[in-house]
Formats: C-alpha cells, structure tokens, sequence
C-alpha cells in the first residue's frame, strides 16, 4: 500500500506539473482581486424564483435576487472566514422586521426602507405583496408548498396593510420557525412588478415566460450573460442595501466534467466550485493538505438512504426490511466511500433538525441477526433485486456496491443498475424501482416539512417506498401546524419510532456541506439551502 | 453450395497470417467471454478493498478499479455482451435487409418505391446519430441497441440485394430459364445466392467492426447497454473519471479491447473482399 | 441549361427524402418516454398544472395533427424549447452551432490535408513500406472509436506532457471572444488580428479537431488511393506521362485532379462520421457545440434538443450531400456542358 | 540508308514479376529505326509490342522491369538515365500516340491547354505564345475551328478528332522518333486511313520517324518502310516491307503474311495453328517452336540468332539458317 500512495503522489505532481506548463504563459484569471471565478456544471434552466425546476437557476438566483427574510450565519470556531446558519436564527431581508398576530395567524411584514430593485424601481410593500402573489398562484413549486405551509390559497389572504408592510392571514396559527424559513427561501423572493407585469398576457398572467429568460430583482448581483454551456456572468450592483459586493464580477464557468474542476481548482484557474454536489469526496480529499485551499466542511441535512418499493415482493415485508438495515455496512462506508465528509444517519430525520432523535434507532451492522430477520421473514433465499444509482453520483455507487456484496452475504443476488438522473427520477415516482439509493434534503429545516413528502401516503412521486401507514399520516396531518412546540416535537419523536420500526427506509448517511476553495477568500457560508451568496465573500 | 462457394475463400484466407491473426484473436474473445465464468480470473462484480485501484500487476494483470474489481476479469465478461449485441445486430440487419431487399426487387413498381423511398430516408441519417436517437427513443437495454444498430445496417443489405436482383433479371440466361419453365423464386435462389452471398458476407463481416463501435459509443455517452452488463464502452467511460488521479489502465484496455475486435474484423473484411471482389482479383 | 435540368433533377430526389426525414424524427419523438409536458414543467409541480401544459402543447391531439403542427413549427424556425436551459432549441443551436463548424471544419482540414497526401503517396508508391503503412493507419484508424483515441490524446499530451490545454471548451481561461464576425474563433481573430485569441483558440482545436480528423482521415487516404491507382493506369495519365510532363503535375496535378472527383462525393459520408463523432468527441472535449448540447439533452431526456438535432443533422447531411452532387456536376465539365 | 539510326533497341529483355513467377514479356528483342524512316513492329495481340515501347519511353513500372539491353536514342542510352532525365527526353525527342485517343486525353483540361501546356513545358514559352502555337498546330492536324475546339474538352471531340490532336500533342515539341502504337484502333476505316495519312505527311514535313505498332499487316504494307515482326516477345524477322511479303522467311511470317485476306489470291486464309505460348517461365528455345511446322530438336533447347538471308532482310530461325526459306 505504500508503495501505492508514493505513486499517487507522484502522478499528482506530475499532473500538476503538466498543468503549470500548459498554462504558465497565461495569466490565471482567478488571480485578479475583484473577480470571482466559479465552476459548475448546471445551465439555468429558469430564472424564475417562483418556479424551481432546478438547482442551475436557484444558484444564481441566490445572486441577483434578495430573500424577504434571511437566514442569519455563525462564524465557524477555528475555521476563519467560513460561517454556518443555526437553526430558526433570522436576520432581515427585503423585510427588515416580522411579527406574529392574531395569535400566530397573522405574519407582519415590514418592508427594508429605501431599496432599490436593480432598475432603480423601489422596494416597497405592493412590490411584495405582488410577488407573494406570484409566488401563491403561478404555476411553480410555490404554489405547491406556500398553500400548505401558511395555509393561503388566494391573493386576498395577502394583504397591502399599509405603502411598506405586507401582512399575510393564514388560515389558522403556523409554527414560526417554519414559516420564516420559507420566507427565508429565494423562491419567495420580491420581483420588480414593473418590469414583469408590461410582460404579463391573458395567456400568461403572471409572464412565467418572460420570467423564465430576464431578471426583475433586488439582488446585490445583475446577471450581465448567460451563455449556456459556457458561463454565466454576474455584476455587482453599486447600490445595494449592503454595499457592493468585494467581487465585482463573478464567473461561473461551465465544466460538466468532475475531473476537469478538479484540474482547474488545482492550477488556480478558478476560485472554487459551486453546484451540488460538485466535488465528491474523493476529490475533496485531495485538497485537504494543499496548502493553497481551505477545506471548508460541516454537517448538512442531506440524507441518503436506501430506497426499498413498498410494492415490490419481498420488500414489503418488514422483517426483510429490517434484515437489510442490519445489513448495511454503514460504518464502513463513512470512512471508505465519504471519506469521513458525512456521518451514519441514524433516524429519518437529519440530525440538525429540530426534534431529531438519535437514540430511536435499534440498527447497527449486524449480519448473524440480519439473517435471523431474513429467516423469520419467511422469505425464500435467494432473492434477485435491481439496486438502482444515478450514473455520476460516485458515493452512491460506490455505496451501491458494498451494500451488494453484505446483501448477497444474507440471501440477495443484487444487480447493480445505472441511470441518469432523468430516468431514475421518472423509474422512482412511477414505482418501477426495487432498491435504490436515494438522496432528499428539506431547505425547510422542520420535521413535518420533512417527513410529509417522503413518507405521507398521498405524497405522490417524493414518497419513493410507496409506504402507507393511516396511523402516521395521521400523525403528520394532526401535528404539521401544531402551534405548541414540545406536543410538535413529541408527534415528530414518535414519527421517527414508527419509521424505525418499520424499517421504511434502508439507513445510509448525512452527507456534508463541503467547499473546496483557494485560500484567501473568506466569507464562506452555508445556509440551509445550501447555495453561496457571493457578496458576503471577499479576498482576504 | 455456400460452402462450395467459400473453399477458396479458405485458401486464400490462410495464406494471409494477418487474417489469420484476426480470425484468432476474435475466436479468442469469443471463447473466453463464452466461457468467462471459467475462463475469467475473478469473478466480475468482485470486490477486494485492499486491491482497490491496482496498477497491472501479476495477480491482476490489467489492474482494478476502485473496488478492487479485477478489470481483465471485466473485460472478458463484457465481451459477452459486446459480441453479442453486434452478431444479432448484424444478423437482425442482414436477415430483414435481405428479405426486403428481395421484395423490392421482384416486385418493383410502386412496391419497390415506397421501400426505396424508406430506405433514403434513412439513410439520410448519419448511422450513429440514427443509432442514438432510436436508443433513446426505445429506452436503454441490449434489446434496444441490437434494434437501432440492425436498423440503421438494413438499408445495406436491401440495396446490395435489390441490386443484383435486378442484375439477374437484365440476364439472359433468367429468360431462358423462365421459359424453361422455373418459377420465378426458384430461378432467384439459384443465381441469387452465388451472386450475392459473397458481397454480403463481406458487407456482415464489415459490419460486425461498425457494430461493435457504435454500441461502444453509444454506451460512452451513456445511452445503451446499462451495468450491470459490463459493456467496453461504458467501462472506458468510467475510466475516463480516473484519467487525471493517474489511473490510466481503466480506460485504456477496455478501449483497446473495442480497438482489436473492429481491427480484427476489418482487416477480415478486408481480405474477404480483397479475394470475393472481382475488380479487386489479383491485385496484389 | 443543362445543368439547371441536373440540378432539378437532384433536387426532386431531395424532397421526399426530407419528407421521409421528418416523419422519422416525429416518429422517434413521439415514442421518446417521457412526457414533454412534465418536463418542461419540472418535477416539483401539480398534476393540473401538467394537464394545462399538455393541452397548451396540443400533446392531447391526434398524432397526425401533432405532426402536422411539427412539420409548421418547423417551417416557422419553432423547433421546441430545452428544458434544461429554458430556451427555443433555435437560440440554443444558434449559439452553439459556430463551435461546432469550426470544430468539423477544422477537422475535415486536418482529415484532407492528411489523408489526400496519404493516399497519393500509397497510390504512387503501390505496395511498397508507404502503402503498407498508410494501410496500417487506414485499418487502424477506422477501427479506434473516438472517445478513446480522443481520451488517449488528452492522457498523453494534456496529462502526462502537457502540452496541450485543459478540455474546456474553445478559449483558454481569461482570454475574450474575438469581435463577432463569423463566430468561428480562429477566423475572427485573424480577421480581426487578436493573436491572443487566435492561439488560444488554435490550442483548445488542436486535440479535439485532431481526433476527429484522424479519425475521417482513414477513408479519405483509402478513397484518394484507390482513385489514384485507378486513374494512373488510366490512357491520360499514361499519355501524360509520355508526353514528358512533369512527376510532380502528372501526379498532383494531372491525376489528383480527376481522383479527387469521387473524392468528393465521399465527403458527404466523411460529414456524417464527422457529424457522429462531432457528438461524442464534443462530449470527451467539453466543447460546447451541438453535439454535446444533444447528449447533455438525452442524459436529462430533454427530448426538444434531442429531436432538434437528429432533425438538424439529417437537413444538414442531406444538404451537404446535395450540394456536393451539384459540385461534382459543376467541376466534372461531362456533366457541367452535357 | 546508312545513317546512323534514330533508336536502337538491343537485345532488350522485359520481365514481370507475378505470384506464380516470372513473365518474359519481351525476350531479347533487337531493332532499329533509321531517320526519317516509318517501321512497322508487328504481332499478335501480346506479343510485347506496346511493352517494348513502354521500354524505350523508359515507363516500365513494377511488377515490370528490363533485365537485359541497351536502347540507344539519337547515340543516347537510355537504359542508365534516371527518370529525371528520362522526362527530359519524353515528348522532346521521342513521343508517343496512344491506341485509345478518346481516353488519352485529360477529361478536365480543355483541349487547347493540353496541347499548350507541352509548349510551356518542354519549350518554356508564355501562356499567350504557347496558345498561339497550340492552335497551330491543331490547325495543323486539320481540326476545323480550332480556335474554338480549343476550348472544348475531350469528351466533345470525337475518335478521329482525338487522335487528330494527340498527333498534335505529340508533334508539339518536335521529336525524332514517334511511337505510334496502334493509332487505328476503334476508327472506322476511312478515317484510320486518314489519320495514317496524316502522319505520314507530317513526319516527312517535320523529318521525324515512326515507329508504328500494329497487329495489321495491311496498315504496315501501306504505311511503313521496314517491318519487325514480334513473336511471344522475340523479335523474329525485320526486313523492308517489300520483301516482307515478297518473301516471308520465318515460318511465324510466313503465317501471318497468309493469314492477310488478299483481293488478288483465291487462296483461303491459312489460320496459324496453335496459340501465342504462355510467356511464364519460359523455356530457353524458339518460342514458335510449339506452332512450328518446322520444327527441330534444338528449337527447344536453344534460341536461334539474327541471320541476315538478303541485304537488310534477318531472321532468327534455325530452318531457315538451313535453308528452309528458299525451298519455301
């Protein structure tokens, strides 16, 4: 094995050697001050904040819109120039205060005095109340989640209370915290009602069109050009609420290919890499020691876990569902495929969500009673399964393949498949899956926010095991807008217990929020979303 | 009759040791993807933590990747699939070209136009964009590969039939024989085949090499023949993410496995047609 | 006179064979799994708002009216909207197309300027170590797929000697687009004498255009030289010969010329290989043309680009094909005056 | 006719190598052409006629090569010349008229430009000048319009208008010896009268000689001063045309020359019996000596030298070194 890291090292440097002759006699453009230069390997596909299709529009979305509320950020001990949100910590946006009424059914809304959209228009409460509008009733993810959140269904339930606040009338009283992440999301964010409205047909009333392609926000950033396949440029406003941002201009340079980011970071080519998820931990690993970057990585809300279709025999019995969670090498996968950047996940619910339990879970790596389990199950050995990966997401194929070989320990024969994303995502929801690995994170950092989607019987395409159980639908429905939080994280306790017990979903792990970027550039932050705002960043 | 036909084909095919070489090589790859799970020096789908990411060594000769799967092994099992998906596509191709191509020729006309009219069409395409677009219309499986790579080759064999279809009728000896009274199938069999065999079995033998590549491609882009079918093209594509840690081996030899098959069969090809060509006779 | 009859005739074999295409291309589109309504709206939205996208998209129609809005959309330039980038696939090949071009012809360039010499040279000197070796590169040639060959360049000369450029598209980090004239980069900047630009963008051409080329190279040489065998045996090159003119003209000029007649005819197969290997080495090189903008397309199975460009490339492969039909009737005078 | 000759071809052997062995295509052929004379080189279809041109115009290519002669042009040999040389020569000081006129002429280039080009080239004149003197000389071959057929290609001309401008390509650059290899085949006959004609009018204007190749006696009892006579690569009897068919001496000759359908003989054709044999491996004797009434032993073992029988009159044949030809 030694003989084996002296030869990577060497390759390494011989790589990066090639690089520097390749690229001596041009200037590295990440060198200069006032640009930020980003890889990825998205296109936006809408610029849209009310419609989220992807994580290419909302990336740069973060940029050139402001959220109403924001997610405020911590410095991270021992780790100068990165920083972290906590949970239900607020700080202002577009609204510049909040409050609650009515006995929490009423949110008030204080517009920021003196902000201008990046056409100069002005920030002001009918702007919001037009874009909570649009938000509620174009056709997009908002109208999806707003409703069932803030228990709105009309622009009436938004109401202009007077020229800078906005107060929304829910239905009944909504847990705080979770409304405010939402507010605290960019797909709620303010547009500049003259600049959309002029673009609004009968057809189209909202000019989702229009939208789709042009910018209308108050963001510290202008989108300057978009040329997909190539790069997206960013400027930066001078007359931001916060100031002008440190990077003048931010680049982000398109590069699908894993391998070739890696390159570019190596030779100082770019600053650092964006996307999910970017970089995996393999190549993360190896910028760990590199004394030209900072590391920058803490826990996140990611989960992964192994997908088992409720629908397909024998997954549908429990006792063969739990044989598989004790059969699951999790401890060996941190280490070997996560390379440490992740941790076991040891409930449902990730552990930086309120009301998460790691006690609850009985499972550990054990193959004598996983076969007991499989036994008493009843099922006859072998039993052939597909274990479905996306082509690309290396830790779950990497993952796909230790879990193989402990499956097959106790009565499988797995067949590894590959998809893209496209057609895993479409075998997912129409339930033609058997095993995969599958990945979900809740921007929302709230437990029924969580748990609705991925394990309610009527969540249609999200709830990827097909589980129904009335008891704990029950349970979600009756606690989703429990005012008094201790019943709230009682009722989400014993979710987490019936899900357990159940063994609904194969264990695997939380991933980390990872950045690899040069040193010299601070003012890294991850926020619940995940996605960097530029304008906090700064050389130095 | 056929293999009357092909004796002298033998003869000549021997004095040529590259053919030689080739037709070996093939019957190598053959065999040992026939008998891979005897022949194959691990199973393919084994891991080995502790070999994860070999250099070629003397227990894994070609390496392994980074499960420590032995990439030899992996090879010889994705020959099966390989050779496989490009003996039905051309087989498929040339049994429903052929027939086609019979239809159109003997009964010409409006019959005979639609078929041709088809047949531009197609090729209107460039084979491996046709092969591309039918796969994803079909969705990803052998199945849907052998089906758009035999499509994409059928126009081939139709036009080579169809062709000295018409040859035969122009003929005279086709009239004499009609008037002798064969009917009109039986008097085709017997001056189509002798005709025609030679130059499809040249056009099948080419098209054994193009079929190989096309899937190979078709599978580096990610459409096509999925894991766990372990395929040459697709294993060059994972190679290709180890390119820059320095992993060379795992994309060069199942590339390289792609290059001497096609080679192979090309440069048989080739001497076939060398020998069954009569323009090309005693060049050389 | 003659050759507007040539060229009538041409063009009637042309159009069915356009009507043919289109029907094919519906066709695979209209099998393609997956609806379009659902991924044009994304994943995260509600059935009803689907239900109205489909019948927005006339998706709830007869397939014979469907097609009869393509073959419309078609003519007015409408050929759909990519889902992932969120616009009219035209803008999208627009923008993507010059890349594209220069890499082909790029690669047709390096294909000829190899392959014709290649074959002269094997034609001339039949059966001796030049023929043997140009055969060799010929077999060998055809029989490297380009992904390989593409990622074997890009180990020996980017990882290992590091002489040529990151994969990264068509200019260096850093380095501006020359002023817009063409698009084609290597054109502009000399066009506009941006010696920056110019190297830059030779750079990144270099390996892709390289693999593409010699991959095409091989029936090239092949063609050139077996027209050349066959013409230097021909009564004119023989007379030519012993009239005492030149080596040199008698090969280059006498005989090449008329070998490179079928020569010619082949480039239209030569642009289907490059067209096809447009597609994957596009993918290898990260270059942001057509090709790649399809298969990025068929990974998220976003099936406007998709149809787009097997349409586009069959049009353009036709096109190609009858323009060099009406090039050959123009330079061979039996056909141009009869 | 005692000057010295404008060609000598000596001895010269011609062999082809092929899978199954050596083709002894020519076999010690001997010849001259003297100046200002027509010679005829007769023989059946691959006899090694055109290949003994091929020889002379130093444009043998592989598998073809000369093993053995010497084949001296205006008291040049050629045989030792590099092809750079070789060049010099062709077209200037020997050039050749093709059998097949229709396809010896580039179908690219017009007419005029193939015919100009020999004057840029070989004579180093001016694009306008060497025009001028194209048309000339297709003016000269009777080509009526020439200004205007100069700009045609070749497929608009026909047989007899082809081989008109060939004549004037190959007399462009005014050379001694003219290699006229079956100029007639494929014209109909009044026209390939015509051509020979003009040849013959135009050597003797320009005082070039011809050596003209055919498998048709009557062309030659026409057309030519002296006659070799090629067999199965031999040449086995060279004499003035007269005496020729006055007094065939080999037995070959003698076949031929009663094969000719005469007007003035009743006699019936006299087929040659036998077939040309096969030039693979040949053995070392007569090569006749399979079809030969007269043949002896040592015809097989040995190949019979030139014998002069009459002034300017030689044979190669044992029999009539013996004396056979008088009692003939």
């Amino acid at each position: 094995m030694g003989g084996k890291t002296d030869r990577r090292v060497f390759l390494k440097l011989s790589t990066s050697a090639a690089a520097l002759g390749a690229f001596g006699a041009l200037p590295a453009q990440a060198q200069t001050g006032s640009t930020l230069t980003v890889a990825w390997d998205s296109d936006i596909d809408s610029l849209d904040p009310h419609v989220f299709k992807s994580v290419g529009g909302y990336a740069v979305e973060c940029n050139i819109y402001d959220s109403v509320i924001g997610w405020k950020v911590q410095p991270v001990d021992g780790k100068p120039g990165f920083s972290i949100a906590h949970p239900s910590e607020f700080e202002g946006g577009v609204v510049e205060a909040w409050s609650f009424e009515n006995d929490g059914k009423t949110v008030v809304l204080k517009v920021r005095p003196n902000m201008k959209f990046a056409s100069g228009h002005p920030v002001d409460g009918a702007a919001l109340k037009y874009s909570l509008d649009r938000a509620l009733l174009s056709p997009g993810y908002m109208r999806f989640v707003m409703p069932r959140i803030l228990q709105i269904s009309k622009a009436e339930d938004i109401v202009l209370r007077d020229p800078m606040t906005v107060v929304i009338n829910m239905k009944g009283a909504t847990p705080q915290p979770m409304v405010l992440n939402l507010l605290a999301l960019m797909n709620v964010t303010v547009m500049d009602p003259e600049l959309v409205k002029p673009n609004a047909t009968e057809k189209d009333p909202w000019a989702a069109d229009w939208a789709k392609r042009n910018v209308a926000g108050s963001g510290p950033y202008t989108l300057t050009t978009n040329t997909p396949g190539v790069e997206v440029v960013l400027d930066a406003r001078k007359d931001h609420w916060t100031g002008t941002a440190a990077f003048q201009k931010v680049v982000f340079k398109f590069v699908p290919n894993e391998a070739d980011r890696v390159l570019l970071l190596k030779r100082k080519a770019i600053d650092m890499v964006v996307g999910r998820p970017g970089l995996s931990p393999r190549s993360i690993k190896q910028f760990e020691n590199d004394k030209n970057f900072n590391v920058f990585t803490a826990p996140d809300t990611v989960c992964n876990w192994l997908a088992m279709n409720q629908t397909k025999k024998p997954l549908d019995n429990v006792k063969v569902r739990q044989a598989i969670n004790y059969a699951i090498p999790v401890a060996a996968i941190v280490p070997n495929v996560l390379l440490g950047y992740g941790a076991q996940m040891k409930s449902p619910l990730p552990a930086l969500m309120p009301g998460f339990d790691g006690g609850l879970s009985p499972y550990k790596y054990d193959l004598d009673k996983a076969k007991a389990l499989m036994k008493e199950s009843g099922v006859a050995t072998p039993v052939t399964l597909d274990l479905a990966v996306r082509i690309g997401w290396q830790p779950h194929e990497e993952a796909a393949v230790w879990i193989q070989r402990e499956l097959e320990k106790i009565g499988f024969k797995i067949n590894i498949t590959r998809q893209t994303d496209a057609t895993f995502r479409q075998l997912a929801s129409k339930g033609d899956m058997q095993l995969s690995i599958e990945t979900w994170q809740s921007w929302v950092n709230d437990p029924f926010f969580h748990l609705v989607p991925l394990f309610h019987s009527t969540s249609k395409g999200t709830n990827t095991a097909f589980y129904s159980n009335p008891a704990l639908d029950k349970l979600l429905d009756e606690n989703y807008h429990e005012p008094d939080a201790n019943k709230r994280l009682a009722a989400a306790k014993q979710a987490q217990k019936m899900l357990l017990d159940d063994a609904v979903w194969g264990l695997l792990w939380n991933d980390n929020w990872t950045r690899v970027v040069r040193k010299g550039v601070t003012g890294i932050a991850k926020r619940w979303d995940t996605f960097d705002h530029f304008a906090a960043m700064k050389n130095g | 009759m056929a293999v009357a036909a092909l004796s002298p084909v033998w003869r000549r095919l021997r004095r040529n040791w590259l053919s030689i070489g080739a037709l070996a090589l093939i019957a190598l790859m053959a065999l040992a993807a026939a008998l891979a799970h005897w022949v194959a020096p691990y199973e393919p789908d084994d891991t080995d933590a502790a070999a994860a990411l070999a250099v070629p060594n003397i227990h894994h000769w070609l390496g392994t990747d980074i499960y420590g799967r032995d990439l030899l092994s992996r090879i010889i099992h994705a020959g099966q699939v390989d050779l496989t998906v490009a003996l039905g596509a051309t087989a498929l191709a040339l049994v429903i070209g052929c027939s086609v191509g019979v239809v159109a020729g003997l009964y010409r006309g409006i019959v005979d136009l639609v078929i041709m009219r088809c047949v531009d069409s197609v090729m209107a395409f460039p084979a491996f964009i046709l092969a591309m677009a039918i796969t994803a219309a079909l969705g990803n499986s052998v199945t849907n590969v052998l089906i758009a790579i035999a499509i994409t080759q059928i126009p081939n064999y139709l036009r080579l039939i169809r062709s000295e279809i018409f040859r035969i009728r122009e003929m005279e000896y086709a009239d004499a024989a009609r008037v002798v009274g064969n009917p009109a199938w039986r008097l085709m069999f017997i001056h189509l085949l002798p005709n025609a065999l030679p130059p499809i079995i040249v056009q099948g033998t080419l098209a054994m090499g193009y079929a190989l590549l096309t899937m190979a491609a078709l599978s580096f882009i990610g459409l096509g023949i999925q894991p766990p079918q372990s395929e040459w093209g697709s294993m060059t594509a994972e190679g290709a993410q180890y390119i820059v840690t320095g992993e060379w081996w795992l994309f060069l030899f199942p590339g390289l496995a792609i290059v001497l098959m096609v080679l192979s069969f090309n440069l048989i090809g080739d001497s076939l047609r060398d020998f069954l060509d009569p323009r090309m006779r005693g060049v050389r | 006179m003659a050759f507007l009859a040539y060229f009538l005739r041409r063009l009637s074999l042309v159009i069915p064979t356009l009507v043919g295409v289109t029907f094919i291309t519906f066709t695979l589109t209209y099998v393609l799994p997956g609806n379009p309504a659902v991924v044009k709206a994304g994943p995260l939205v509600s059935p009803e708002v689907v239900k109205e996208l489909e019948k927005q998209m006339g998706l709830d129609q007869p397939a014979w009216v469907q097609y009869g809005r393509y073959i419309g959309g078609i003519l007015h330039g409408d050929l759909g909207e990519s889902s992932s980038t969120g616009r009219p696939v035209l803008e999208d090949f627009k923008q993507r197309l010059p890349a594209t071009l220069e890499l082909t012809l790029a690669s047709l360039l390096i294909a000829m300027a190899l392959g014709v010499p290649l074959g002269v040279q094997s034609a001339v000197h039949r059966d001796t170590a030049i023929d043997h070796i140009g055969r060799i590169v010929g077999v060998a040639g055809v029989a490297m797929p380009t992904f390989w060959t593409g990622l074997l360049a890009l180990y020996v000369f980017f990882y290992l000697l590091g002489v040529a450029p990151a994969p990264l598209g068509r200019l260096g980090p850093g380095i501006e687009p020359p002023h817009a004239i063409t698009r084609l980069y290597v054109v502009d900047s000399l066009l506009t004498g941006n010696w920056r630009a110019l190297g830059s963008a030779l750079h990144q051409l270099m390996l892709p255009s390289l693999t593409l080329g010699l991959s095409v190279m091989a029936p090239i040489a092949r063609m050139v030289r077996s027209t050349m065998l066959e013409i230097l045996e021909s009564d004119y090159i023989k007379a030519a010969w012993a009239a005492g003119i030149p080596r040199r003209r008698v090969i280059y000029g006498d005989a090449l010329a008329n070998a490179m007649i079928p020569v010619i005819t082949i480039l239209g197969i030569v642009f289907g290989f490059l067209m096809a290997g447009n597609a994957v080495v596009e993918s290898v090189f990260a270059w942001p043309g057509i090709g790649n903008y399809a298969i990025v397309a068929l990974m998220t199975k976003d099936s406007g680009p998709i149809q787009s460009f097997v349409l586009f490339v069959a049009l353009l492969y036709v096109t190609v094909n009858f323009v060099i039909d009406l090039l050959y009737g123009l330079i061979d005078p039996r056909i141009r005056l009869e | 006719m005692t000057d010295l000759p404008v060609i000598e071809v000596r001895d010269v052997s011609v062999r082809f190598a092929t899978d199954r062995g050596d083709v002894h295509a020519v076999d010690g052929a001997s010849f001259a052409v003297r100046p200002g004379e027509i010679l005829g080189l007769v023989g059946e279809s691959g006899s090694g006629k055109s290949v003994t041109a091929t020889a002379i115009l130093g444009l043998l290519r592989r598998p073809g090569r000369l093993t053995s002669g010497s084949i001296v042009l205006g008291g040049r040999e050629l045989t030792t010349l590099g092809q750079q040389e070789l060049q010099k020569i062709r077209g200037v000081e020997v050039a050749l008229i093709s059998q097949t006129p229709r396809t010896a002429l580039n179908p690219l280039i017009t007419v005029g430009q193939q015919v100009a080009r020999l004057f840029t080239i070989h004579s180093g004149l001016g694009k306008a000048e060497a025009r001028r003197r194209a048309i000339e000389m297709l003016t000269l071959v009777g080509i009526p319009e020439p200004e205007r057929r100069a700009r045609q290609y070749a497929h608009q001309f026909s047989g007899g208008m082809c081989q008109r401008v060939m004549i004037a390509m190959a007399l462009a650059a005014s050379p001694r010896l003219l290699i006229a290899d079956e100029p007639t085949t494929g014209l109909d006959v009044s026209t390939a009268a015509r051509i020979l004609d003009l040849l013959r009018e135009l050597c003797g204007k320009t005082g070039a000689s011809i050596l003209l190749i055919t498998h048709d006696l009557g062309v030659v009892a026409q057309t030519c001063h002296r006659v070799a006579v090629m067999h199965a690569g031999q040449v086995v009897e060279v004499a003035p045309v007269r005496a020729l068919f006055a007094h065939p001496a080999h037995p070959y000759t003698r076949a031929l020359v009663h094969s000719i359908p005469r007007t003035d003989r009743t006699v019936a054709m006299e087929p040659i019996p036998g077939s040309v044999p096969s030039l693979l491996n040949v053995a070392p004797g007569c090569r006749y000596a399979g079809r030969c009434p007269w043949v002896e032993a040592r015809c097989w073992a040995g190949k019979p030298g030139m014998t002069e029988i009459a002034p300017d009159h030689h044979v190669a044949c044992f029999a009539v070194e013996n004396g056979r030809a008088a009692a003939a």
